[in-house]
């Protein structure tokens, strides 16, 4: 379609700014920001423009979006068929993507000038989003599954150099690479996951891919389910694989551990990164590959039972911890539970898809409103310059459009009518109904204790006790809550968390690409809305006060409080794993085996010569007849093998 | 007729005018010792010159003496040894008292190698060995007050007398069961039966004793340590090289019946001398003792290389010889240059040589890659081909232990090139200026070193004239 | 007068090797050595006139061959115990034993 | 004679070294004769990608005899993986003269060697002819020894001492390799011996020989143990030498020699290359894990790198083939730009051991940077060489049927997380974290340094953003190997 053609300006110009910042940033100074942020605005525009073309365009064939590749070259071609294209693919959920990440990155841009000011590395940090920003446009256009992956490596990448931004803080290090090591781990399924599909399926294109293997009458698909490794089918074996990358991103339990740490880095990437895109990519992934997925029940299942575990046990840690942006993290945790288990729950066509639709539509949500989540914490983190929430309180008179904000997405997020997160849980659940009762329970429980959280947040921050009494007082420079570039991204968040959910989302973006139906049943959104209400106001009860109810609940729990608040011991299993079986089991004795075996083999034979030469010098004694003796030894010695031996 | 006499015998003719002209020039008055070496080194140039001129083959003497362009070249190549050698002893022996005498006693080797590798019966051989040893115990003695000078001399003379006798006694061996000594005779009459096979051994340990193959080799250490860096010098290239050019025409023309038994005897004694050789030179600290042992290694190359076809054998086996003349001499001419000057004949003394004496520094470094056999210098062609003949019999175990052994004796030379370049030393040798005549004699080993296996005629000069065995 | 087989002849030379060169292995004092090497190469000269006298009483290559080794042994001699007195010299003494200082 | 020129640039500068006075002048010749080069290397892909190698096989071929008794000959000529190779080795000459620009003691010598390194290596790969191959590769082994013994740093003697044996005992096995062609074949001549294959069972006699003698230079399993202490003790200059072209001419060797002339063999032995090369990647990544000193950790990280090389080859299949040839290339570079970083950092602290480094970036951004990128390129991150390597072997290798062969690409790939934990190990404590107050006034990278970083780094980037045009290139110098491949195979 050439009509789309400018639509790989979108990742472009995000990596020109990259280029331009990373090269010459040293002469920008503080203008990188605004060239930053202005070269992001125009891609956000792109994008609108591309939305607004693609939805409303005269693409909309017999009512079905058809996925439309703009652009593909081939960049790197290993044999015939196999090769990775470089190239865009416009489709439903693509497109939904990169409007969801400019803008978010957009907003991210803005409040960052204010919030980073003066920080010595602004230039690089706006290098970085730049890079980021550019990764994650291109991992989501992709239409080369090898494409996909390398994007997907490079917003890792830029995530660690994000996190790590703080280079000489120990703590931002050992978070940045434990970010890395962690994802890398899962990648590393997910690239075996590629090369089984590529080799069974024959091409690395997702659109081929998906077309052979969802046709059960291809031999592709014939030889990739009749083959079979340890008994399971190659298929699921692939797509197992490829789930894990998927679940290792998106920090889905029990490779979720890096999340939480990766709250080291500036609170605006944690918004934008670690809450509103990377950490979904997962979802994509397993959006982009759902037709495939879903031709294997089992691996569904697996994907089910993963999203519902990640998210009830990451809604229990979020109840105890104290460093809020940790708390966001595993919300963030949580809610991509959502995502992922509603799609394990969802079928590829009509009414059945709906699950497909609620995840996506529940990811576009999630996006705002966790983004100002994040956001609103960066503000009062600037202001109050701590995580704790001990720090915090009575902060609503100081700061009140923060508040304002914050108590909007709050709503939100506990699935309060009329706020987006309301309309996209309701789907989920609503899914989960139709499909699993068991799963529709936890979904129920969870979304409760989810209002239950962030209430404990929103209350222990903004109410409690009043805020200069107790805490460290806050710097002259930010008496005010913050410039204007600061609150202007919150507002226009708050405004779309409001919105965002009335968009009719299920008109665009559905399993099969045909306009889906969603008749709303308020009967069936008593029970959770009304759990939210309840769990809303004991955390009122419980935290508004700011006296010890709380602790004394918690000393009540005993044990699984402390377990809760520990996050369930998961990384002290993964420190025991590499610090003690790891590096002592197979690194020490490997590079002690080559230091001593292998090498000391290598010497050896030098020593044996050595010591052999010494060992045998007395054979040249310096006695001329011991030498004469040697020379009728030498003849009689060759006489006796040539005259009688070698006959 | 007698012009053919003099031009078959001219190399042979040309030594005795020389020693003959010497000693006259001995008993006229008294001379200096510049002048007699300068006298000599000019005709030994023109004795090396007119080696190359009007040389034909033929045979003389019913057989007695035969010659043809093979063994003039050996000759020839011999002569530019002994040139290369009396231009580097002048160092030493401008200090000595018998400057004539000194050359007459190697002339007179000399002499007797040349009619040795023209020999052409059992009986001239022996006299040629002879001749080429007797003389050379004399000169291993030449450092009169020396006392290892004397006992390197006194083992030469009794082991080498032991070893002739033993020739000897298997030369009466051939004599009684083929009943001839002339080479051209003896093939036919050769059958394999033990006595043969046993005299056979006998010669094949003269030969071995001479060219110090394991376990004949024990006399060479020793007297390469005692005896003068001049004489040692000779005896590890000039004499080394012409029994080893007889000792192939021999075996490749007078015992070719026998091959099936001496092809196995050199596997054997060919690996036997190369580790002996290795293993023993590992731990050598003198720089001349450290030289035999490797150059004992480098005959087991040898027999490698002779081990193989006759035509190729012959032909890598003589391009090595002249290789080895260039390399070896480079290295005995550094030494011999220093232990003249300083008097310092240890490795260990040349620690941070290089530091005072880059030039010499250089020019020993890249004789010893020579003899280790790294490119680009010629002793990786030599080695090469030696191996690559060796390996024409498909034997296979045999070149791989060969190789293998490379290692070794690269460990020892790269030794001593680590105590030039490397090593740390407190007082190094100090910077040493070099006369003219040792400078020219370098300077020809070290261009020779650098070029002869890029000059593509030279090898295949003399693999076409080795057709001739 | 053929009496003696060639085989007795033989055996007395090959025996008189043996004894040389045992004499050579033991003696220590190098006179004594050089006149054991002197044994060796009579046993030869026995050999070669033995051989000419019995197998090839037609020709004398073997009898021109002794005298030469007569002869060369002569000069080998002289040179040796050249040697041995210029050793003497240094060692002030002729054993064997003494000339060991070049070793290993 | 385009070719011969390539060995003759190189040798006439070391000549001119010879001859100049001072380190001016030394310097100053050195830097433009491998400028020359480079730009005549240049001129030469211009050249060659006119050529339409279908045709012939071999560009710019000459040939003139040598020994002719032996039919010995002196035959060079290029495909696209030699020309790869030549580019290779002339970017990180040109690099090399450039980071050794400070040294001080002997620099005439040095650079002297360095030039020989050079002629050594362009030679060796573009000979085709067995025996002046060898020759080459001879040629540039001893001065190695030479170069780390006397300018090194550590126990350099020994590991001269270790490398220059090593080696030769490669060389020799090699030699035996190489006899064994000839004396079955009667020719040295590579494109001969191609034509009419070697029998079958005298394939799996030497085969071994020539690929565990080549073997010994990439860093094959049991023999690597030459490459941690080379590297350690060699001088900036000589370590990008050794790890970014001499293990290159081991795994060059494997290929065009041992792989292109036994093909049967090849596909008898695959299985123990497969295992080897395994176990080294493996190994070595773990290995470095527990490194300490900045050097040792890419030394070893080099030994698990060229362990995809030989498992690129041992799977032999076109894909993994090109993938080996790319990683040789990808590794050659990402070493070099990895030693100079280093040589940067340790001829400004002083030290190599990551307890005493840290912080760097605060005060040396540039060299940094550097040290970053060349880390991140060799835990594959895409856009950089070090991704496009790995995959196309990982691609490769995954096509070849054997379900042993998969379970051991597995393992390779497994080595991927390894990586980055080492990766990010060293970068963690030599870059980032809190910086010892000792370091506050240290310079960034000089002109010469910038410059040769720069240089490697394009290299990395070209390779990494536009792999189809080296493929291109590859291609079809590969296609001639595995045509043989198969073959002979059935």
């Amino acid at each position: 379609m050439a009509g789309y053609t400018y639509v790989i300006l979108v990742p472009l110009i995000p990596l020109v700014t990259f280029l331009l910042l990373g090269l010459f940033g040293r002469y920008l100074g503080r203008s990188s920001g605004m060239i930053g942020t202005a070269g992001l605005l125009a891609a956000t525009l792109l994008s609108f423009l591309t939305a607004f073309q693609y939805f409303f365009g005269a693409n909309h064939v017999n009512g079905v979006y058809e996925p439309i590749s703009a652009f593909k070259h081939t960049w790197l071609q290993f044999s015939p068929g196999l090769s990775i294209d470089m190239g865009i693919m416009l489709d439903p959920i693509s497109v939904m993507m990169i409007v969801v990440v400019t803008f978010i990155a957009l907003m991210v841009h803005l409040f960052s000038l204010g919030y980073m000011k003066g920080e010595e590395r602004f230039t690089t940090y706006y290098a970085f989003l730049s890079l980021f920003t550019f990764s994650m446009l291109g991992l989501v256009l992709s239409v080369n599954i090898f494409q996909v992956y390398m994007f997907w490596e490079l917003v890792g990448v830029s995530s660690y150099l994000l996190i790590g931004f703080y280079f000489q803080k120990a703590s931002a290090v050992a978070a940045s690479k434990k970010a890395f090591i962690v994802t890398r781990f899962a990648d590393f399924g997910f690239l075996i996951g590629i090369l089984i599909l590529g080799f069974y399926g024959g091409s690395l294109d997702i659109a081929t891919l998906v077309e052979r293997l969802t046709n059960t009458a291809s031999p592709e698909f014939i030889a990739i389910t009749a083959a079979s490794f340890f008994g399971i089918s190659v298929l699921t074996w692939a797509l197992t694989l490829v789930f894990i990358g998927g679940a290792g991103k998106s920090a889905m339990f029990p490779l979720h551990v890096w999340l939480p740490d990766a709250m080291e880095g500036p609170t605006p990437v944690s918004a934008l990164i670690h809450a509103a895109t990377m950490v979904v990519a997962g979802v994509y992934l397993v959006a982009r590959l759902f037709p495939i997925f879903s031709m294997n029940s089992a691996v569904l299942s697996l994907v089910t039972w993963v999203g519902v575990a990640s998210a009830l046990i990451a809604a229990i840690i979020a109840c105890t911890q104290t460093d809020i942006k940790r708390v966001l993290a595993y919300s963030t945790m949580s809610q991509i539970g959502f995502m992922m288990f509603s799609q394990g729950l969802s079928k590829t066509s009509g009414e059945d898809g709906l699950g497909y639709m609620a995840s996506m539509f529940h990811l576009f949500t999630h996006a705002f409103f966790k983004s100002l989540l994040f956001l609103c914490a960066g503000a009062v983190i600037h202001y109050v310059h701590s995580n704790e929430m001990r720090d915090m309180g009575g902060l609503r008179k100081l700061m009140p459009v923060t508040h304002a904000c914050f108590l909007i997405a709050c709503l939100a997020i506990a699935g309060i009518p009329p706020f987006a997160g309301f309309f996209s849980k309701e789907e989920i659940l609503l899914t989960a109904w139709n499909e699993n009762l068991f799963v529709y329970g936890i979904g129920l429980f969870t979304a409760a204790v989810t209002a239950f959280y962030m209430f404990r947040l929103y209350f222990s921050i903004f109410w409690s006790q009043p805020f200069p009494t107790h805490a460290k007082q806050p710097a002259t420079a930010h008496q005010q809550e913050g410039s204007l570039t600061m609150q202007l991204p919150l507002v226009i968040l708050a405004l779309c968390t409001i919105a965002a959910g009335l968009v009719p989302f299920s008109k665009f973006v559905t399993a099969d690409g045909r306009p889906l139906e969603t008749h709303f049943n308020p009967l069936f959104s008593v029970p959770p809305v009304l759990l939210s209400i309840i769990a809303i106001l004991v955390a009122a009860e419980l935290f508004k006060h700011g006296d010890g109810r709380a602790a004394n609940i918690a000393a009540g729990l005993g044990l699984v409080y402390k377990a809760a608040s520990k996050k369930f011991y998961v990384d002290e299993l993964y420190l025991f794993v590499t610090k003690k079986i790891i590096f002592p089991f197979a690194g020490r004795p490997a590079a002690w085996f080559d230091r001593n075996v292998v090498d000391g083999c290598i010497n050896g034979l030098a020593y044996i010569t050595a010591s052999t030469s010494n060992a045998i010098r007395w054979v040249q004694s310096g006695r001329l007849q011991h030498y004469t003796l040697y020379f009728f030894g030498g003849i009689a010695g060759l006489a006796i093998i040539f005259i009688y031996l070698w006959k | 007729m007698w012009v053919d006499v003099l031009l078959l015998m001219k190399q042979e003719l040309m030594l005795v005018a020389m020693i003959f002209f010497i000693l006259f020039l001995k008993l006229g008055r008294e001379r200096s010792n510049e002048s007699y070496i300068s006298i000599v080194n000019v005709l030994l140039l023109i004795n090396l010159v007119a080696g190359f001129i009007g040389s034909k083959q033929g045979m003389l003497f019913n057989e007695m003496f035969r010659t043809n362009e093979l063994m003039v070249l050996e000759k020839n190549i011999l002569s530019l040894a002994m040139l290369i050698i009396s231009m580097q002893s002048s160092v030493w022996l401008k200090t000595h008292k018998h400057v004539p005498e000194f050359y007459v006693l190697l002339l007179s080797t000399m002499l007797g190698m040349f009619f040795m590798i023209s020999a052409g019966n059992l009986l001239m051989f022996y006299l040629g060995l002879e001749l080429s040893t007797i003389p050379l115990a004399a000169a291993a003695n030449f450092d009169l007050v020396k006392r290892q000078s004397s006992e390197a001399a006194l083992k030469l003379i009794f082991s080498s007398a032991f070893s002739s006798s033993l020739l000897l006694f298997g030369i009466s061996m051939i004599y009684g069961t083929t009943g001839s000594l002339t080479f051209s005779q003896i093939p036919p009459l050769l059958t394999n039966d033990p006595l043969q096979i046993f005299a056979f051994i006998l010669l094949l340990a003269g030969f071995a004793f001479k060219i110090s193959v394991a376990p004949f080799h024990m006399w060479t250490a020793d007297v390469y340590e005692g005896a003068p860096v001049a004489v040692t010098s000779f005896l590890s290239v000039v004499s080394k090289g012409a029994v080893l050019f007889v000792f192939i025409s021999v075996l490749y023309t007078v015992f070719k019946p026998l091959a099936a038994a001496w092809y196995n005897m050199l596997f054997i004694l060919s690996l036997l001398t190369i580790i002996t050789g290795n293993l023993f030179a590992i731990r050598q600290n003198n720089f001349k003792r450290f030289l035999a042992f490797s150059s004992i290694a480098q005959v087991g190359f040898i027999l490698v290389g002779i081990s193989g076809s006759s035509q190729f054998g012959t032909a890598s086996v003589v391009y090595f010889v002249l290789i080895y003349v260039f390399s070896n001499l480079a290295a005995f001419g550094v030494i011999a240059l220093v232990s003249g000057l300083t008097g310092k004949e240890n490795i260990t003394d040349y620690k941070g040589f290089y530091k005072t004496n880059p030039l010499l520094s250089w020019i020993l470094t890249i004789a010893l890659f020579s003899l280790a056999g790294v490119p680009p210098t010629a002793g990786f062609f030599g080695k090469f081909f030696l191996l690559f003949a060796g390996a024409g019999k498909g034997n296979f175990l045999f070149i791989t232990i060969a190789a293998l052994n490379m290692i070794i004796s690269f460990y020892y030379y790269l030794r001593v090139v680590r105590a030039i370049f490397m090593d740390e030393n407190p007082k190094p040798i100090e910077t040493l200026r070099i006369p003219l005549l040792p400078r020219i004699a370098l300077y020809t080993c070290t261009v020779g070193v650098l070029t002869v296996g890029f000059i593509r005629f030279i090898y295949n000069y003399i693999h076409a004239l080795s057709t001739g065995l | 007068m053929y009496d003696v087989p060639l085989s007795h002849v033989l055996f007395v030379s090959t025996a008189l090797f043996f004894i040389g060169m045992y004499g050579l292995f033991t003696r220590r004092n190098m006179i004594t050595m050089l006149m054991a090497l002197e044994l060796l190469l009579n046993s030869v000269n026995i050999n070669f006139i033995a051989f000419n006298k019995y197998l090839y009483p037609g020709k004398l290559d073997g009898v021109f061959f002794t005298i030469f080794i007569i002869t060369i042994a002569a000069a080998e001699a002289a040179v040796a115990i050249a040697i041995i007195i210029n050793l003497y010299r240094s060692h002030k003494s002729i054993d064997i034993e003494s000339a060991a200082e070049l070793k290993f | 004679m385009l070719l011969s020129l390539l060995i003759i640039f190189p040798l006439l500068t070391a000549l001119a070294i010879l001859f100049c006075k001072g380190l001016k002048q030394v310097r100053n010749i050195a830097l433009s004769g491998a400028a020359l080069q480079a730009g005549y290397v240049v001129y030469l892909l211009l050249l060659f990608v006119q050529e339409d190698i279908a045709v012939k096989g071999m560009a710019f071929q000459y040939a003139c005899s040598w020994f002719e008794p032996l039919s010995i000959n002196y035959h060079v000529g290029v495909d696209g993986i030699s020309m790869v190779m030549i580019l290779l080795t002339a970017c990180i000459v040109l690099a090399g003269v450039l980071v050794s620009w400070a040294t001080e003691t002997l620099s005439k010598e040095f650079f002297f060697l360095l030039m020989l390194l050079s002629l050594g290596a362009y030679g060796f790969f573009i000979s085709l002819d067995l025996f002046t191959l060898f020759f080459f590769l001879e040629i540039a082994v001893i001065p190695k020894f030479l170069l780390i013994g006397i300018w090194g740093s550590g126990k350099k003697e020994y590991s001269a001492m270790k490398l220059a044996l090593m080696l030769m005992g490669g060389s020799a096995l090699v030699f035996v390799g190489l006899a064994g062609i000839y004396f079955n074949t009667g020719t040295f001549d590579l494109l001969a011996i191609a034509a009419n294959p070697i029998a079958r069972d005298v394939q799996l006699i030497f085969f071994p020989f020539a690929f565990l003698g080549f073997g010994v230079f990439t860093a094959l399993f049991p023999f690597h143990t030459w490459v941690p202490d080379g590297h350690a003790s060699a001088p900036t200059a000589a370590s990008m030498f050794l790890a970014g072209i001499s293990m290159k001419l081991g795994g060059y060797g494997c290929l065009r020699v041992a792989t292109f002339l036994m093909p049967d063999a090849a596909h008898a032995w695959s299985w123990v290359i497969i295992l080897l090369a395994t176990i080294a990647i493996i190994y070595g990544a773990f290995a470095t894990m527990m490194q300490t000193d900045l050097k040792y950790i890419n030394a070893y990280s080099s030994v698990s790198h060229c362990g995809f090389v030989l498992l690129g080859i041992g799977m032999l299949t076109k894909t993994s083939i090109n993938g080996a040839v790319l990683q040789m290339v990808s590794h050659g570079l990402m070493t070099a730009l990895f030693f100079a970083a280093i040589g940067m950092i340790y001829s400004r602290t002083h030290t190599r051991m990551l307890a005493q480094l840290g912080g760097l970036l605060k005060v040396t951004p540039f060299i940094s940077t550097v040290f970053v990128i060349a880390g991140l390129c060799s835990l594959g991150l895409p856009g950089l060489s070090g991704f496009v390597a790995e995959m196309t072997v990982f691609m490769g290798a995954w096509q070849n049927p054997d379900k042993w062969y998969r379970l051991a690409t597995i393992l390779a790939c497994a080595s991927i997380v390894v990586t980055a934990v080492y990766i990010l190990r060293a970068t963690g404590k030599t870059i980032m974290g809190p910086m010892s107050s000792t370091y506050e006034n240290l310079v960034d990278a000089k002109w010469n340094e910038r410059l040769a970083a720069a240089l490697l780094i394009a290299g990395i980037l070209l390779i990494g953003l536009a792999p189809f045009l080296i493929n291109q290139l590859i291609s079809p110098g590969t296609e001639v190997i595995m045509n043989r491949v198969i073959g002979f195979s059935k």
